[in-house]
């Protein structure tokens, strides 16, 4: 334990340990060189997603993300997580059971059959919104840490929907006025971001839509890559897996369903950020990605 | 312990008030409890109290059972206390004999469904009522004298028209302006009037003239603040703030030793003055302006330059231009202050827009295609700054397809903009810019998109046909948002089409926001000084919104136009009319009643601690020598009778009339102890 | 008006069938069901269309109305809300309740339609089986061979230290999970499904 | 617990021009509270005499509430600037003999807060009914 890291408990999710496994890697080792330690969250399950699980019953998606975030409570730490989905359950249960009896009451009901005990003792944080705190790291602390910048690559943005809206329950401000902190950190690792229309449109897969007509889902999507491409992006990069997973998986999809090939690789910001600061793409199991990602790694290796 | 001097005779009076206070509790029951209390010899009801009827049981009781004391239970004292008191006057009571048990706005409306509780409520209403009733004396209201002249607020076309029906009233009126150095207000920076089509400069300047030239009725201040307000109807003194212009005029100039000289409007100076800023206020920010200024062409006081001392730099380049005759030009001027006198005042101080930048998702300050409807205005008016030729702010081409945004902002309960009323002017302002845009550019398209088109006035829904029929596309669904296509320019607006229930995504030349409008910044300073309460929304509040529209609670002060509620001009002109007239009644009456609600120094008890004269906020309170001994005195004159130094007096000394402290301790007693001795 | 006309005829029944809304077709508690679940005014709803407007699964590609949810709401028309297939059409994207003047969650008036959905057994299959994924692993997307293979070239174990390194974890979200009946019911509205 | 059939003995003093106005509003509106609170109508919440609150709590009252104009906007310019001041000295006085300083409430309600009205007494009621019977009134017997 180094006495300057700031420490916090690593709410996995499952998409990024269980499909995008560098996402994870990445964001244990890229942080350790920001000062931050992240800690295995033992036994914590999925958030449990929001849209797919929340649809069915919204009290059971209380107490499931409760049970997460008291076993956090119980380590005395809190949670950073690098999925936007997850941000919603875990962030918001905790902001919402924080603040309301009756749901606290009803969820802490649940959760004596397992005697644990929601407190609401704890933070939640996303850990994209660490790394832009100056407080806790800051922009030019990222860039400090890089060792090989990404110069040369056109990055295209992706904030996804989930840590910024609604905006009248977070804390990140407007989102009709696009913020552009995201492309402060992306600039930071040597790269160009670049706008496109519509950037804060949704990926088109959350709320259960991708399982349940992906056709739909992949349509919207196509919308997002058809105007990403049109500013001439080598990649995108966003801070949520499940977005990585519609927009890396989806091309492929879309090619076969639309026969639209755009080959535009997507990465974590974690995965980006691993590769600035020298990982290798095998460190970052980048083969497991759908898209192939070489094109761009040919840019900056 | 407090003694009554006569023998207590008091009448209770209940009112069925219809079924407002028959419908919710017993009348029988509380009226039969009324008759058990002590000093009660009389308890009647009726169905409405405040029918003559009504208030002739009341008559008739007083000199049948030769009573002292009258207590109605009905309404609020606010509605009909003055109805009832004129009854006990009638019966040959002293009018202050009265009470008034406020059984139907704070009780029967609000227990509707308790019977019991209200009932019981009620009961001792009536006998808090009874016990104030039984405490109470003869009390003689005061009258003084009221100021021949009138102060009106605001040079907008609402101020205008009050200054003038007052002036021709005979009344010698102050019009005070603010910030531009004219009159003329919101109406002097619009093109069109709805939904005549009228050119507003042009019914607007015979106003300004009229203004312009009532002396000695009207005496027209612009350029100047209200400083501070003191005194009460009848003899309000007001500090006004004349802030310095930089320009005499042929007067001023004259006080100065100048003959002949002064501003005779040439122009000279600001010809070589070397600072050029935008025109913010007038042209929104669309033309350039010198730092030495004519407000606008038509300006009253008639071509009047200004020094906007903000942006000066004191080059001196005026002064010479302006030569050695005229010496018009005065660098160093400072604000000067002056006191008037007055016996009532009208605030007309207008509105503002919100900053609809707020409102992100439709661009505006970020797409320069993306005006609101008052720069409409000032691109579609002749003497604006593209001489009526409208115009995209991003390339100067004519627009063809154009976008009304209504609702922008306005009926939206969103943090940050949280304005939930109609402004009530846009859908209108709208429907006319739509005309104007086909009248004067052939084949070009206004989209309106709209929720609920609002055409209440006389003629309006009339002018709604016409713009529909004059080919005007309406599109119903608010806009979700507005994006830029960075090359040309253009704008796609998004909406839902909620008719046809499909979204729509249409291409604009250019969007025009009905921006919601709001009150003044100032205007929570203006009503504080004024003594006027705001509503929620923060316009300020009448004195009852249906049947003192134009009056406030604090009496002498009204209210005209905008500033108590988004309203067009119509109305503004109608309310101004309105308030003139209620401002004028006091004036011409020649004397006002005061309640006589006045501290009284019980000299006996009084320590002359001195203690309650930092209490009092008006200053009416003095210590005297009185029999060798220092005790403290009223001036009735100053004293408006808020009781603040009586809630401090720690000898008790203090007598607050009609709110004495045994009159407030026999309603406390009476309702905690029913009666029992303590 | 009768509203059954009794032609002995399925097909003319249909074709004539009528569509006039009916007070009775209301059901006033299903109104406050959704403002309960999702803690917005629903009732407030001034049908603006902002809402549809700003939606990324409705215009181009979907008979999908969020306003006509919020309107349904409005009405009590229970039925017709919730055996719309369009209610599963919300990505959860927020962008409506970003921007709805009435300061309403449009969103989550969507998400406590399908709660209540759900206790009439109307669900798509996919939440179900997500429903039981975490029942058995407590992930909704669990690991696979492919992938420990690839966690454990990169360092990390083959099984992340969650509910799938600490099985003993598992029993405690069934028991929540059984605490309201979810896996039962999304167990027989499956089985009943696939008869 | 609270006993559902006691009526709490409640006195409120409010002045002419806010909060008289504003439960006259509440009544316009036909917002529907609990009819526990007895008003006396003051012109001013500066006329309020720390005595009347004694004198009130002295005789049984379960509760009393103070209600006045916002700040900056008294009629009389700063007479609730005054009896906010005065508050702070009795509830400490009833702190130091042993009532609950709970019982007794300022408020500042406007003439356009009918809805605010409503709340305030909604909130009072619920207050005193929670702390129960004032205990001076077992000495009393």
């Amino acid at each position: 334990m180094s006495g300057n890291m700031k420490q916090y408990a690593f709410f996995l999710g499952c998409i990024a340990p269980n499909r995008y496994p560098g996402c994870e890697a990445a964001a244990i080792k890229t942080s350790e060189k920001l000062g931050i330690e992240l800690l295995p969250l033992k036994g914590a399950s999925c958030c449990p997603a929001p849209g797919a699980f929340g649809a069915i019953d919204l009290k059971v998606w209380y107490a499931l993300a409760a049970r997460n975030l008291v076993l956090a409570e119980e380590m005395n730490m809190d949670i950073t997580l690098i999925c936007n989905g997850c941000y919603k359950s875990i962030w918001e249960v905790n902001h919402i059971l924080k603040h309301n009896d009756e749901l606290r009451d009803g969820v802490n009901e649940v959760l004596a059959e397992v005697d644990m005990e929601f407190k609401g003792s704890i933070d939640v944080w996303h850990l994209i919104e660490l790394y832009y705190d100056e407080k806790i790291c800051g922009v030019e602390k990222v860039r400090a840490s890089v060792t090989r910048p990404l110069s040369g690559t056109k990055i295209a943005p992706h904030y996804g929907c989930h840590l910024l809206k609604p905006k009248k329950e977070r804390h990140f401000g407007d989102t009709e006025n696009p913020p552009m902190w995201f492309e402060e950190l992306i600039d930071a690792l040597g790269a160009e971001s670049v706008q496109y229309r519509n950037k804060m449109q949704c990926c088109g897969a959350g709320g259960g839509v991708r399982g349940f007509d992906l056709t739909h889902s992949l349509d919207i999507t196509n919308e997002k890559l058809i105007n990403v491409q049109e500013v001439g992006a080598d990649a995108i990069t966003e801070f949520c897996p499940f977005c990585q997973l519609q927009y890396d998986r989806g091309q492929v999809e879309i090619q076969e369903k639309f026969g639209q090939a755009y080959n535009l690789p997507v990465l974590h910001y974690n995965e980006l950020l691993g590769l600035a600061q020298g990982m290798t793409p095998q460190e970052l199991a980048l083969d497991l990605h759908a898209v192939d990602c070489k094109p761009f790694l040919e840019k900056i290796l | 312990m407090a003694e009554t001097k006569e023998e207590s005779r008091i009448g209770v009076f209940i009112c069925h008030c219809g079924t407002n206070i028959a419908g919710s509790l017993s009348i029988e029951e509380v009226k039969n409890y009324a008759m058990t209390l002590d000093g009660v010899i009389v308890a009647d009801e009726y169905q409405y109290m405040c029918s003559t009827p009504g208030q002739s049981k009341i008559i008739d009781a007083i000199k049948e059972h030769n009573l002292n004391g009258i207590v109605v239970a009905a309404c609020s004292p606010r509605l009909h206390e003055p109805t009832f008191r004129t009854a006990t006057e009638e019966g040959g009571l002293n009018k202050f004999r009265f009470e008034m048990a406020n059984i139907r706005d704070q009780n029967s409306w609000v227990h509707m469904h308790d019977w019991e509780g209200a009932t019981e409520k009620a009961k001792d209403q009536v006998l808090i009522a009874v016990a104030k009733a039984r405490m109470l004396e003869d009390l003689q209201p005061k009258s003084v004298p009221v100021e021949h002249s009138a102060l009106v607020l605001g040079g907008g076309v609402g101020g205008m028209q009050a200054a003038l029906d007052l002036a021709s009233a005979g009344i010698k009126t102050y019009l005070v302006e603010k910030a531009p150095p004219t009159v003329g207000g919101r109406m002097s920076q619009l093109d069109k009037t709805f939904p005549t089509l009228d050119c507003s400069q042009c019914i607007l300047t015979p106003k300004m003239v009229d203004v312009g030239r009532h002396p000695p009725n009207i005496e027209l201040k612009t350029y100047t603040e209200v400083e501070k307000v003191e005194g009460y109807i009848g003899n309000f003194t007001i500090t006004l703030r004349k802030k310095g212009r930089g320009v005499l005029d042929p007067t001023e100039a004259l006080e100065r030793g100048i003959v002949g000289g002064g501003c005779n409007g040439c122009g000279d100076c600001a010809e070589v003055c070397p600072v050029i800023k935008p025109n913010p206020p007038f042209e929104m920010g669309m033309a350039p302006r010198k730092a030495i200024y004519i407000y606008h062409p038509q300006v009253m006081p008639p071509l009047q330059y200004t020094i906007d001392f903000d942006s000066c730099v004191k080059c001196g380049l005026c002064v010479e231009a302006c030569g050695p005759e005229k010496r018009a030009i005065d660098l160093d001027s400072v604000d000067t202050f002056e006191e008037i006198r007055v016996g009532t005042c009208i605030l007309a101080i207008g509105y503002d827009y919100i900053p609809i930048e707020q409102k992100m998702e439709w661009g505006y300050k970020q797409f320069d295609n993306v005006i609101t409807g008052l720069e409409f205005e000032r691109l579609i008016c002749a003497s604006g700054p593209t001489g009526g030729h409208l115009i995209r702010p991003s390339d100067g081409q004519t627009p063809m397809k154009v976008g009304f945004v209504l609702c922008a902002g306005s009926r939206d309960n969103t943090g940050g903009v949280n304005k939930p009323y109609c402004s009530r002017f846009c859908c209108m302002y709208s429907l006319k810019h739509a005309h104007q845009i086909m009248e004067k550019i052939p084949g070009a398209v206004p989209y309106i998109f709209y929720m609920d088109i609002r055409s209440f006035g006389k003629m309006y829904e009339e002018f709604y046909y016409r713009i529909q029929n004059e080919g005007a596309k309406f599109i119903r669904g608010r806009v979700a948002n507005i994006l830029e296509d960075p090359i040309t320019k253009n704008l796609i607006v998004n909406a839902e089409d909620t008719l046809l229930g499909r979204p729509v995504s249409m291409e604009m030349d250019m969007v025009v926001l009905a921006a919601a409008v709001q009150p003044k910044p100032e205007a929570e300073k203006i009503r504080q000084m004024f003594g006027v309460s705001k509503s929620q929304d923060g316009w300020l509040l009448e004195a009852h919104p249906k049947l003192n529209p134009c009056g406030t609670t604090t009496a002498g002060i009204y209210l005209a136009g905008v500033c108590q509620g988004p309203k067009d001009i119509p109305d503004t002109v109608a309310q101004a009319e309105g308030a003139a007239s209620a401002a004028s009644i006091p004036i011409h009456t020649g004397e006002v009643q005061l309640e006589p609600y006045f501290a009284q120094c019980m000299d006996e008890i009084c320590a002359g601690c001195g203690m309650c004269l930092q209490q009092c906020p008006y200053g009416a309170l003095d210590l005297v020598e009185k029999n060798g001994r220092t005790v403290m005195e009223v001036t009735e004159a100053k004293c408006k009778g808020c009781g603040t130094c009586g809630g401090f007096c720690p000898g008790g000394a203090i007598k607050m009339q009609h709110f004495t402290s045994p009159q407030i301790c026999a309603q406390i007693d009476a309702f905690l102890l029913k009666g029992e001795d303590n | 008006m009768a509203r059954v006309k009794e032609y002995g005829n399925a097909e003319l029944e249909e074709k004539l069938r009528d569509t006039n809304y009916y007070t009775t077709d209301s059901n006033p508690q299903f109104l406050e069901d959704v403002k309960k679940l999702s803690r917005t005014a629903a009732n407030m709803c001034y049908q603006c269309g902002t809402c549809t407007g700003s939606c990324p699964s409705a215009p181009p590609r979907s008979s999908y109305r969020i306003r006509l949810f919020m309107r349904k709401g409005v009405l009590g028309l229970e039925q017709e809300a919730l055996n719309d297939p369009d209610l599963w059409l919300c990505t959860t994207c927020y962008s409506c309740t970003d921007r709805c003047p009435r300061d309403l969650a449009p969103t989550d008036v969507i998400m406590a339609m399908r709660n209540l959905a759900f206790k009439v057994d109307i669900v798509p299959r996919n939440f179900l089986k997500t429903v039981q994924l975490i029942y058995n692993t407590g992930h909704g997307v669990p690991n696979n061979d492919v992938n420990r293979a690839a966690r454990v070239k990169l360092g990390l174990p083959a099984d992340p230290p969650t509910t799938h390194s600490y099985p003993e974890f598992i029993p405690g979200i069934q028991k929540i999970m059984d605490f309201y009946k979810m896996k039962e019911n999304a167990d027989r509205i499956l089985a009943e499904e696939s008869k | 617990m609270t006993d559902e059939t006691w009526n709490p003995k409640i006195i409120a003093i409010i002045c002419n021009w806010c909060s008289y106005a504003g439960a006259d509003l509440a009544g316009g509106a036909r917002i529907q509270y609990p009819p526990d609170v007895r008003a006396i109508r003051v012109m001013c919440t500066g006329r309020v005499d720390p005595l009347f609150i004694m004198k009130a709590f002295q005789d049984g009252a379960d509760g009393m509430l103070i209600s006045g104009c916002h700040f900056g906007d008294c009629h009389y310019l700063e007479g609730n600037y005054k009896c906010a001041k005065r508050m702070f000295l009795v509830k400490n006085l009833l702190k130091n003999i042993g009532l609950d300083d709970n019982r007794l409430r300022m408020t500042f309600v406007s003439a356009s807060e009918g809805a605010k009205w409503g709340a305030v007494m909604e909130d009072v009621v619920k207050t005193v009914k929670e702390l129960g019977p004032s205990p001076i009134k077992k000495y009393e017997r």
